[in-house]
């Protein structure tokens, strides 16, 4: 296990407590609870309070997000596990506002359990708390049972245009509404190359034969669609894009948002050559690139693979997409071409 | 046998239930090995201890009351999936006995009931999903049968074990729908579930503090 | 070899198309030659040109710092290679708005010579030429021959400042000058835990052993100071930042900027996991940090590993740190807490 | 024996050390990857026709001016270590032949030894670090003694060739100070550098062309 470790149960703490060592004016942790992350300055005045959580090992995922413009707070779960409904309790309270808190998390049994549980705790306190649930990995599911598909990637996008309208001074329901609607937009599919360790497990959970890849699995290690030997980077693209494209689909004339992400070992040279072949196939199909996010954006520890995400642009969503924002893990400036 | 609810009772059974999660927790773990992660023996004997030691120093004096108070105890030092759910299961079980009029064992009956209720909702789940329903939810249908016919509460919960046994042994050829038992598919068929397990530790418990 | 590759010897080509098909805004390629990349908006009026460039294989360097409030243009080499003299020509000629350009580059033999040459051809064009060496890898040379010592991730640091003043319309010899001062006062150390595989090529140049790491290695694998058992996270930092501290050295009373960067594998956890006992350590010292950046800003492939750099800071170099910037690569607003 | 240094001679000469790289590319790339990165044949092989073409196909009848345009398209496309040394040698060499007025000999003298000193300055080497320079110094000098004591090219040509392959063979005992080569240190000792005998080709080249 080539890792850089100290005690493996300390590991997620350990990572908390780097993290607020190098961004103390963006992060604080709730009364000294490491795994109860907010804002530096929440809550917001009269600002929705936007909170997500879910099992650490994934980062950005999920408090690199947490910042100017996107999330207001997370909770930090142990390496794949759930947080507790009652970090994400303390979350909630103190970014609400009064103004209401949304959350918004990856469709997986744990968290929404929890967060379910924790909703229901903060309504007794009369907090006023949405739930949405990001789920775009058409890989998981059919598209008949797309309430079954995990969220992946793409919840990026859902964080981005959420966060931006909240910071409009949107109310809870519009908040909601227009996560519902970058979720409804959104469709991502991966491909693992190796598998990753958990700390405390100290060994991978399952193996990838040298010279295999398996196309569809998930940022755990969720079972995919079919293993098989590694093809070439082209012909991955070309496996993978058409399921998303005829997934929504996506048409001639849309005009998307892409998301190349790397799930952690994979070299950013490697993703930009997927990009290449992504950029062409849109291209030959009369489909529009507003911009391209490459890099990493939820990763599986040292994981190599990557996924690709699109998301189907309105005017109302470019408009989001392009604001600005400031997180630890994620800066952007005002993109050009969209109406501010 | 008991015939008034206390809040001295519900401690009674967090302790019984607490040492059976002790005794039984290598068995829990080695079966979450087989078709999960492998936490929940863990995760079970630290939630129940956890949600004794908060009932024990609580001054609340109302059963139901203390029940929810652990249970928010059990969702704070357990926070896996089956710690969620039982932490929701002893909630709402809580809430069903504030204000219940009836019998000792219509009383029972009517947490148990609202604590399957709960897990359900909660889980998004029904029963024959290979998970700890499938013992609780035959329990606690035994358990409102035998409060409907009238029987003693001691009866009701012999049936009600034994039904979670039954229960236990039938999800055992069910295929895993939920979490990483799921990721198993057909290769889960066969295999005992872990939760399913902790429901039958649970009724024993019970049986043993309410029942004897 | 787990990668997404097409034709190994394609790699680099196809990297820059996708690398183009991301950024069109921000880059372009002069006169359609891949390995020759500028700022879409070359050259800018009466700003002096800033121009790096070195082997491939280590994004975001070198390319990824081309951008506003950084640098101009960038030659792109093979794999670990070089680009040509003829390249960096080329970048010149595109960059230079008649105030002058100046190279920053590391110390490889190969990337000098060249550099060397096309400051010679380029000066045949009347075109002014300055360059500055960076080579601040305390583990590559003792500090008495400080003048071999490798350029690595530190080299940042230069590009931010260098191209800060450039912005402002500084000279060449000003910009040649913070460049060499904020080379003067970073020092780096580095630690590699796997070898990392070079496209064409196809597997390890060299292997480091199965529980083992390699101490002040080289991001192409170059010999480190010592081979020894992986030691635990801590133990790595405790080893490696006294060395650094006492090679400038950094004091009591000092101010420094921290980068925590990963070689590539190594997931962005294990990295905080490392800042969180630099950032002990320099607390201890009586040393206060400015701006801690984590993540990738050097790498190797697929290498894993990670390096430590220190910036003393002064209130220019502060100043010019502090600034905004935008690239593909590095995205920056103004940081709080510095004189604008 | 050629009695002027024309553009032609320079085209021919390139030509002869075109073919000898072509014929040696094998060995090239064997000592390159014992010391090195193994691309040694390659780039020489390609660096060298390129700069041929580069010749044969100019207009330029100035023999200093047509060795600059060669070099400049050398470090084009052979953009390896040596390429751009290599370059740098035939930049200088034809700025040294510029206006040179003396014999034949003197100027392919002054030729190597402008050749030389681009190599030193551009490589920041001296002789004794195990590279090209093991095998040119020494030729540039024999070259030099033969037209201070009024010898002809031919002799010139053929004492260079000489001094180059010896000081190849001394290389052979020297530790490699610069590239890749430094990594192995001590265990470069013993082995030949693929960098000095290409110097000791270019002098064959040279004395094929001009000294036969
Ligand atoms: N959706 C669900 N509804 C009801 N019970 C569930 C559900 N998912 C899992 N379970 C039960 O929880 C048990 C696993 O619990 P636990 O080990 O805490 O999970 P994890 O470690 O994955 O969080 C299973 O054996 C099953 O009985
Ligand atoms: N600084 C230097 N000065 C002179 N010659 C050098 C220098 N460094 C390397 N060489 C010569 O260059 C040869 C290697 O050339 P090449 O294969 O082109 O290098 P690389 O592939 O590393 O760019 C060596 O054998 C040596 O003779
Ligand atoms: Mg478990
Ligand atoms: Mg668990
Ligand atoms: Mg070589
Ligand atoms: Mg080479």
């Amino acid at each position: 296990m080539k890792k850089f470790l100290n005690e493996p149960a300390a590991f997620v703490d350990e990572m908390v407590e780097g993290i607020l060592a190098a961004h103390p004016e963006q992060l604080a942790a709730v009364a000294g609870a490491l795994r109860c992350l907010v804002r530096a300055n929440a809550p917001r005045a009269n600002k929705v309070g936007i909170a997500t959580g879910g099992g650490s090992g994934h980062l950005p995922l999920f408090l690199g997000y947490v910042g100017e413009g996107m999330l207001d707070g997370c909770a930090v779960g142990g390496v794949f596990q759930s947080p507790s409904a009652d970090q994400m309790l303390q979350v909630t309270r103190t970014i609400d506002s009064g103004a209401g808190v949304l959350y918004i998390f990856g469709n997986y049994g744990g968290d929404i359990m929890n967060f379910d549980m924790a909703a229901e705790m903060a309504q007794m306190d009369d907090i006023q708390v949405e739930q949405v649930i990001a789920g775009e990995d058409v890989a998981s599911a059919p598209k008949e049972q797309h309430e079954k598909r995990r969220g992946v990637a793409g919840i990026f996008y859902l964080y981005k245009v959420a966060g931006a309208l909240a910071d409009e001074g949107a109310s809870l329901e519009e908040v909601k509404q227009i996560a519902i609607k970058a979720g409804e937009n959104v469709r991502t599919m991966g491909v693992a190359l190796t598998p990753c360790i958990i700390p405390e497990v100290g060994k991978p959970g399952f193996e990838i034969g040298a010279g295999e890849m398996e196309i569809g699995m998930g940022i755990h290690g969720e079972r995919g669609i079919r293993r098989g030997p590694l093809l070439k980077a082209d012909q991955i693209v070309d496996e993978m894009l058409p399921v998303i494209l005829n997934d929504l689909p996506y048409e001639s004339g849309d005009e998307v948002s892409v998301l190349i992400n790397g799930l952690g070992a994979t070299p950013k040279e490697e993703l930009y050559v997927l990009n290449r072949r992504v950029s062409q196939i849109l291209g030959e199909r009369g489909i529009t690139v507003f911009n391209t996010y490459v890099g990493e954006y939820a990763t599986s520890m040292e994981m190599a693979g990557a996924s690709v995400s699109l998301l189907r642009l309105d005017d109302e969503l470019k408009r989001l997409l392009a604001k600005p924002a400031s997180t630890p893990f994620f800066t952007q400036l005002q993109l050009e071409g969209a109406n501010p | 046998m008991i015939t008034i609810l206390t809040a001295q009772e519900v401690k009674t059974a967090l302790t019984e239930i607490r040492q059976l999660m002790d005794a039984n927790r290598d068995r829990l773990l080695d079966l979450d090995n087989d078709l999960g992660d492998g936490d929940l023996g863990l995760t079970m004997a630290k939630g129940f201890a956890a949600a004794e030691a908060e009932a024990a120093e609580s001054e609340e004096t109302e059963p139901g009351r203390l029940l929810i108070k652990a249970g928010m105890q059990m969702a704070k030092e357990a926070p896996s999936t089956l710690g969620t759910l039982l932490a929701t299961g002893m909630m709402r079980g809580g809430k069903a006995l504030d204000g219940q009029q009836g019998s000792v064992t219509e009383q029972v009956a009517a947490l148990l009931q609202a604590f399957v209720a709960g897990i359900l909702e909660r889980g998004k789940t029904k029963p024959g999903n290979k998970t700890i329903v499938d013992s609780l939810h035959p329990a606690a249908l035994a358990m409102k049968q035998t409060a409907e016919q009238g029987e003693t509460l001691a009866e009701g919960l012999k049936k009600a074990l034994a039904a979670a046994r039954e229960g236990e042994i039938a999800a055992r050829a069910m295929q895993a729908q939920h979490g990483r038992a799921a990721y198993y598919q057909e290769q889960s068929i066969g295999k005992p579930d872990g939760g399913a397990v902790v429901g039958v530790l649970i009724v024993e418990g019970l049986a043993k503090a309410w029942g004897e």
